[in-house]
């Protein structure tokens, strides 16, 4: 029984699987009467008995009884995490944040902006849309990452290509690689996108700087570009402060953001 | 499992800080499966001589035997920990100034003395360390959580807020305020604030504070200590750190301009 | 580099050093590998108000001690003159902590080798009822310094004129409750080293210890000898001469050119039969014990005879605290500049602490000697003295025995080299 | 009629509460201090209650926000809360008194923090000071002091009156004068959000950065500010994981209070300096239609580097204005 806000529910690791040298996807399953519903584009407080918790986003779209989570082994807590093994108790908070504007997708371009670890989210949002595939209008997904082992679910590109095109691009390669090489700006140069597109973007601060250039003004409105931030956050119910940006709380107000609902917001773009 | 092999081992110090394990000995025993010490020269009559899972390293490097022990026990060792201020940060003894250390030596011992070795330094200058206990000497609380995270493979990180935290919760009088300086505001806390406890002011044996504003200490502190003063007691746990080299720095840089 | 980096030292003493032992020539040293941290350089160009924190640094197992000498010697040379009640705390807390010492020496250090486990640890799988004792009686005289002192390693309170935080009456009620219970524990601790049988040895040697108005006293102001010398602490320099050996970071410390002993023998065998504790007087009836001791083996059991003493005297000491009429537990002073010598009985001997001041009251010289100075010089005669009189003792025997005469001095290297 | 109490029977009546509660008064803990000299204790009878205390060391959000808390525990498999003992704060200022109630507020909303409800309602909140009692009543009880001898109880609350009961309370026909605190025109200037939010590259921040230690005591003292730390804490002497969620305090001046690994959104201690107006005077009044700030003044006594917020506060709206003036 969850008696107060801050008690996580135990569920178990049904599946593990490694997507690149340091992240681990997860499958999670809650006890059988346990309800959990949530939208694409929100995170969970995962958590380990004497370990913290920390906020990890959903990497599933709301279809079935399981859910998926991917973690990238950066700290304490999340080297703990990829540590675990199928059978292993996992302690889970949530669902926390708004998730992705679903309902401005209707009849849309859309593209998708993922740079490195930043498509564990969006591939929420991506099986959705593949469910869903009446709702919008097209699809293009931008993926990019530092060399091609880390190219992240690269498994599931062909499925993703039934209903999308899939662009990749890494930073560096071996020879075996024939794709893209470049930063991900590599692959805004050379695939035009639709004018009017509904564009969502996660992955480093840096690489929000340079869709706002490219963008904003030009083919995107300001109001159909949306950013996932990133900050530490301790509570996931817009208590403690760690995640705020100025006004706004990523936790509580995000993590999903529209340009305009940030610009002049001096610490959200930082 | 296999129990994990812990050693410790102490340079030149005053060997306080292991002592502290003495401290915690009915809890550690409870343990015993866990861990065992197979080598502690204070403690133990036969020690080994590797390999070990985790070291301890107390005191700062000063004898040629201490730097020797130190490269060893890094060949020899998963996991370097510095355990108090003298392996952390170089201790007390690293606040005489390195350029005078043979007028000091002469001073202490007479002009026959022959020296094996070198100015005191944090044990980071000579190898690798994974993680630091800080402290003089360490708290046993502190240390505490230190071994309990060992046990349970999480990693250990030291507080990352101010003395005065600890002094406040502790409902200490602030002693900045009333006797005009301390250096718990840049000092890393954990400590639970014992000497302002007691009455006296802290002397930053925990080291700084991430991002330490020591200009702003030095304003703070002039109004009713000279700069001299502020200096000295700033030297003793900070003086090889980055912080203080650039602080020095920067008072040397006023002074000209002025 | 040798394999053996690792485990070069002599294990369980505080501090490093090597035992050179020629089986050819049958002659021992002690080589001290310690570094040389300079603190009486250090404290030069410092204000006084740092040096009982920076001197209790010198030494982590008997911080207390050099707190207080250097505390002592601010005070001689701004002439403050304390009460009583200030005194007594300080006794307390000094005496407090010799036991803790004490007691982790003999437990920890020493008594292994008598019985034949391998350190702590194994004591306490073997002889569990024997570790209780150790372990409350290293955590009363643990706690004394931590209820008087504020902490029970590097202790803060000890200040110029007095202590800058003194416990409340239901603190040291507890404090005293908890002492008198230790004294059953040191009864026991007597009566375990009484009955261990040391290896042979008998040599004479001179014995000091500070005194006051004649008797032994840890806070005293007089040197004494067990061959008549006396000597006003401020002038311990003429009495007590250290000398610079070669390779040797330690100084080694000679009265009239030789050797001689402090520490726990010492005062021991500078005390007549009625200056101890009632107990203790008790104890040494019962159990037979011969004073004076003349095997530096038996330093062991001087020890535990003062564990016993010093649980009676902190009693006595904590009951005139409270019930003494004074009130104030700080007094003031005026900084003067001149020279000051503090002196008191630290857990292995007499500690020397002397300042010179200018009159902002920052110093301008320093000198400190400590006990393991004042007994190397005898440690070594000893140990050659050993191998003399115990020449049908097998080698490796002698080997651990030699080892077992160190300990037994409780050498703190740490101390020796400041 | 009123109820009335007389000033040298307040101990009394506190120590009737300590029979089934922890009373936590203030009390002059520290009487060498020049600073620090009353905090919030465990009242007992050799104590001496000090209901006029200029300030306290720490606000009474210590009670309800403990430096640290046990959110819940975990063992063998199993979470549990913890059993939320019973409290009273016996003395409470009229500024602590809306600290308690703004605080409460913020845990009240947009979303409820279980925990934290749950230890305010098991504390019994009894105010003291000589203006008339809050409006909004966010008390249980509150000792309107009416001369140096005469207090008149006012109840907040059921609980309240229950105490009212006491025979310690005398019915007296008592003229109860009407006193109201002086209105902050500071604190009250309705810009103010405006202004600090329109003031992020105002020089006064880098100014202050150049004299803040960056210590967190400000946050610390507040009775307003909230923010904190979670971790789980470990028992050593247990094999199996034993562990404690604790919420601690923590502090937007730190350093590390907004790293990540993409980097540190507040790297510079002037972006920390404003945020921590920010949140007061922007945030918090746009999240919660108050602001951050009950004006007890803790943060100023308590400053090493002597640091005003009113003075900032006051610089910045001057300079808004004149700024205002010339356009
Ligand atoms: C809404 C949201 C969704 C996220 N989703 C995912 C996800 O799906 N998969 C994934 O692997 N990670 C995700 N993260 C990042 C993840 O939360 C951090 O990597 C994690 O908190 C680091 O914790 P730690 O204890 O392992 O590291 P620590 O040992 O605490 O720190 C290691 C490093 O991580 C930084 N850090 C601490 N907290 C955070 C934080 N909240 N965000 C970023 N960096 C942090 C520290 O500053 C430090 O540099 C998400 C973060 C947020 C805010
Ligand atoms: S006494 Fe020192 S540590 Fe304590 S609050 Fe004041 S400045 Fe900070
Ligand atoms: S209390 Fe003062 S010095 Fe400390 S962080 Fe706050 S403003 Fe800065
Ligand atoms: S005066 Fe300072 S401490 Fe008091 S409520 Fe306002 S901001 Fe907080």
């Amino acid at each position: 029984m969850k008696d107060h806000n801050y008690i996580p529910q135990k569920a178990k690791v049904v599946e593990r699987e490694s997507l690149s040298p340091d992240c681990l996807g997860l499958k999670i399953r809650f006890p059988k009467n346990y309800q959990f519903n949530f939208h694409p584009g929100q995170f969970v407080m995962v958590s380990v008995p004497g370990f913290s918790e920390v906020p990890i986003g959903i990497t599933t779209a709301p279809d079935k009884n399981d859910f998926e989570i991917g973690v990238r082994s950066a700290g304490t807590v999340t080297k703990k995490i990829v540590s675990l093994m199928v059978g292993d108790d996992i302690y889970i908070n949530g669902p926390f944040g708004n998730g992705f504007p679903l309902q401005k997708m209707k009849g849309k371009n859309i593209v998708i902006i993922a740079a490195g670890i930043g498509i564990f989210p969006l591939r929420s949002l991506i099986r959705y849309l593949g469910n869903n595939k009446k709702i919008f209008k097209s699809l293009t997904i931008f993926v990019g990452s530092k060399c091609p082992e880390s190219l992240i679910y690269k498994k599931e590109y062909k499925e993703w290509e039934k209903f999308a095109k899939v662009y990749t691009t890494v930073d560096s390669c071996g020879p075996t690689w024939d794709g893209c090489i470049g930063n991900i700006t590599t692959l805004f140069d050379k695939n035009k996108i639709n004018k009017g597109s509904l564009m969502i973007a996660c992955g480093p601060p840096i690489i929000y700087k340079s869709i706002i250039n490219r963008y904003v003004g030009k083919s995107i409105a300001e109001n159909d570009l949306y950013f996932m931030l990133e900050r530490k956050m301790k509570c996931g119910v817009g208590k403690c402060q760690h995640c705020t940006c100025g006004e706004l709380y990523v936790c509580t107000d995000g993590p999903v953001f529209s340009y305009d609902q940030i610009k002049y917001n001096t610490e959200a773009l930082s | 499992m296999n129990k994990v092999k812990i050693a410790i081992f102490d340079l030149t110090d005053c060997e306080g800080c292991e002592l502290q394990f003495i401290a915690l000995r009915e809890k550690l025993l409870k343990r015993g499966n866990d861990f065992e010490i197979t080598n502690w020269r204070l403690a133990n009559e036969i020690n080994s001589n590797g390999p070990f899972d985790v070291t301890f390293i107390e005191g700062s490097p000063i004898a040629e035997t201490d730097i020797e022990t130190l490269k060893q026990a890094r060949k020899m060792s998963k996991i370097i920990i510095t355990l108090g201020a003298c392996a952390d940060l170089g201790g007390m003894q690293s606040a005489l100034l390195e350029k005078k250390r043979e007028r000091d030596l002469l001073e202490v011992y007479g002009p026959k003395y022959k020296t094996n070795s070198l100015p005191p330094k944090p044990v980071s200058y000579y190898v690798d360390v994974d993680l630091h206990l800080p402290g003089c000497p360490v708290n046993e609380e502190e240390l505490e959580r230190l071994l309990s995270s060992l046990f349970i493979g999480k990693k250990f990180s030291p507080k990352n807020h101010s003395v005065c935290l600890d002094c406040k919760v502790a409902g200490n009088p602030c002693l900045f305020l009333d006797e005009g300086f301390c250096l718990g505001p840049v000092t890393r806390g954990g400590c639970k604030a014992p000497c302002p406890a007691n009455g006296i002011r802290c002397f930053g044996c925990f080291g700084p504070i991430e991002a330490a504003n020591l200009p702003a200490l030095k304003s703070a502190g002039e109004k009713h200590n000279s700069v001299e003063n502020i200096d000295n007691t700033l030297s003793l746990f900070f003086s090889k750190q980055d912080v203080y080299k650039e602080y020095k720095i920067s008072q040397k840089k006023g002074k000209n301009v002025s | 580099m040798s394999h053996n980096t690792l485990s070069q030292f002599i294990s369980k003493i505080e501090g490093h050093g090597k035992l050179k032992y020629n089986i050819a020539e049958s002659c021992v040293s002690v080589n001290i590998d310690e570094g040389e941290r300079l603190f009486e350089r250090l404290v030069i160009g410092r204000s006084y108000t740092e040096l009982a924190f920076i001197t209790a640094r010198i030494c982590g197992v008997c911080p207390t001690a050099h707190a207080i000498a250097a505390t002592r010697a601010i005070e001689d040379a701004f002439g403050v003159d304390l009460n009583d009640k200030i005194n007594s705390l300080r006794y307390a807390i000094e005496a407090g902590q010799i036991i803790q010492s004490h007691a982790l020496h003999l437990f920890f250090l020493a008594l292994p080798d008598y019985i034949k486990v391998q350190n702590g640890l194994e004591l306490h799988e073997k002889d569990p009822g024997l570790f209780k004792i150790a372990s409350e009686l290293k955590s009363a005289g643990d706690e004394v310094i931590k209820v008087i002192g504020g902490r029970a390693i590097h202790p803060l309170t000890p200040t110029v004129g007095g202590f800058t935080k003194v416990p409340t009456k239901k603190e040291i009620e507890k404090l005293i409750i908890k002492i008198r219970s230790a004294q059953r524990l040191a009864i026991e601790t007597l009566e375990i080293f009484a009955g261990l049988k040391y290896p042979h040895l008998n040599k004479k040697e001179e014995y000091f210890s500070l005194t006051k108005n004649g008797f032994v006293d840890i806070l005293g102001d007089k040197l004494m000898s067990t061959e008549g010398v006396e000597s006003d602490v401020k002038s311990y320099q003429y009495v007590i001469k250290e000398i610079v050996k070669k390779n040797c970071t330690a100084k080694h410390a000679l009265h009239d050119g030789h050797g001689f002993i402090v520490g726990a023998t010492a005062r021991v065998n500078l005390m007549s039969e009625d200056d101890f504790n009632p107990k203790t007087q008790k104890a040494l009836k019962m159990l037979k014990i011969k004073l004076p001791i003349t095997n530096s083996f038996k330093n062991n059991l001087a020890q535990a005879i003062e564990i016993l003493h010093f649980c009676e005297e902190i009693e006595k000491q904590l009951t005139s605290f409270i019930w003494s009429k004074d009130e104030r537990t700080k007094v003031g002073y005026k900084i003067k500049a001149g020279v000051g010598v503090g002196a008191t009985e630290a857990p292995r001997g007499t500690l020397f602490h002397m300042y010179e001041f200018d009159e902002k009251g920052i110093v301008i010289n320093c000198d400190i000697i400590t006990p393991t100075v004042q007994n190397l010089t005898s440690l070594e005669d000893d140990a050659n003295e050993y191998l003399k009189q115990n020449k049908s003792v097998s080698i490796p025997r002698r080997q651990k025995e030699l080892e077992m005469l160190i300990r037994a001095y409780d050498p703190c290297i740490t101390c020796s080299v400041h | 009629m009123a109820k009335v109490i007389f000033e040298n029977n307040l101990k009394e009546l506190a120590l009737s509460l300590s029979k089934d509660a922890k009373v936590f008064a203030p009390v002059k803990t520290h009487p060498n201090s020049t600073y620090s000299q009353y905090s919030f204790v465990e009242f007992s009878k050799e104590m001496e209650l000090v209901i006029d205390y200029p300030t306290t060391n720490l606000p009474p959000k210590e009670f309800l926000l403990p430096p640290k808390d046990i959110l819940f525990t975990y063992s063998n498999g199993q979470s549990q809360s913890p059993v939320i003992e019973k409290k009273v704060i016996f003395g409470l200022s009229y500024e602590d008194l809306y600290g308690v109630e703004k605080l409460t507020k913020l845990f009240s909303s947009p979303i409820k923090d279980d925990h934290f409800l749950e230890i305010k309602d098991s504390t019994l909140i009894i105010g003291a000071d000589h203006f008339s009692p809050p409006k909004s009543l966010n008390f249980d009880l509150y000792l309107q002091k009416i001369n140096s001898e005469i207090y008149v109880g006012h109840a907040g609350t059921k609980k309240g009156s229950q105490i009212l009961k006491n025979s310690l309370f005398k019915n007296q026909e008592i003229k109860i004068p009407k006193v109201s605190k002086k209105k902050d025109l500071l604190l009250s200037n309705p810009d103010l959000p405006k202004i600090i939010m329109k003031s992020k590259d105002h020089p006064v921040w880098n100014d202050l950065a150049k004299i803040c230690l960056g210590c967190g005591i400000c946050s610390y003292v507040c009775p307003l500010c909230y923010c904190f730390e979670i971790d789980d804490e470990i028992d050593i002497t247990k094999d199996d994981i034993c562990s404690t969620k604790c919420r601690t305090w923590d502090s937007c001046m730190l350093n590390s209070f907004a790293e990540t690994n993409a980097g540190n959104f507040r790297g510079e201690l002037s972006e920390r300096i404003y945020n921590w107006y920010f949140h007061k005077f922007v945030r918090m009044p746009k999240e919660y239609g108050f602001s951050g700030c009950v004006d007890c003044n803790r943060c100023v006594i308590f400053c090493p580097a002597k640091i005003n917020y009113r003075n900032t506060l006051m610089r910045l709206v001057k300079d808004w204005e004149s700024k205002n003036e010339r356009s």
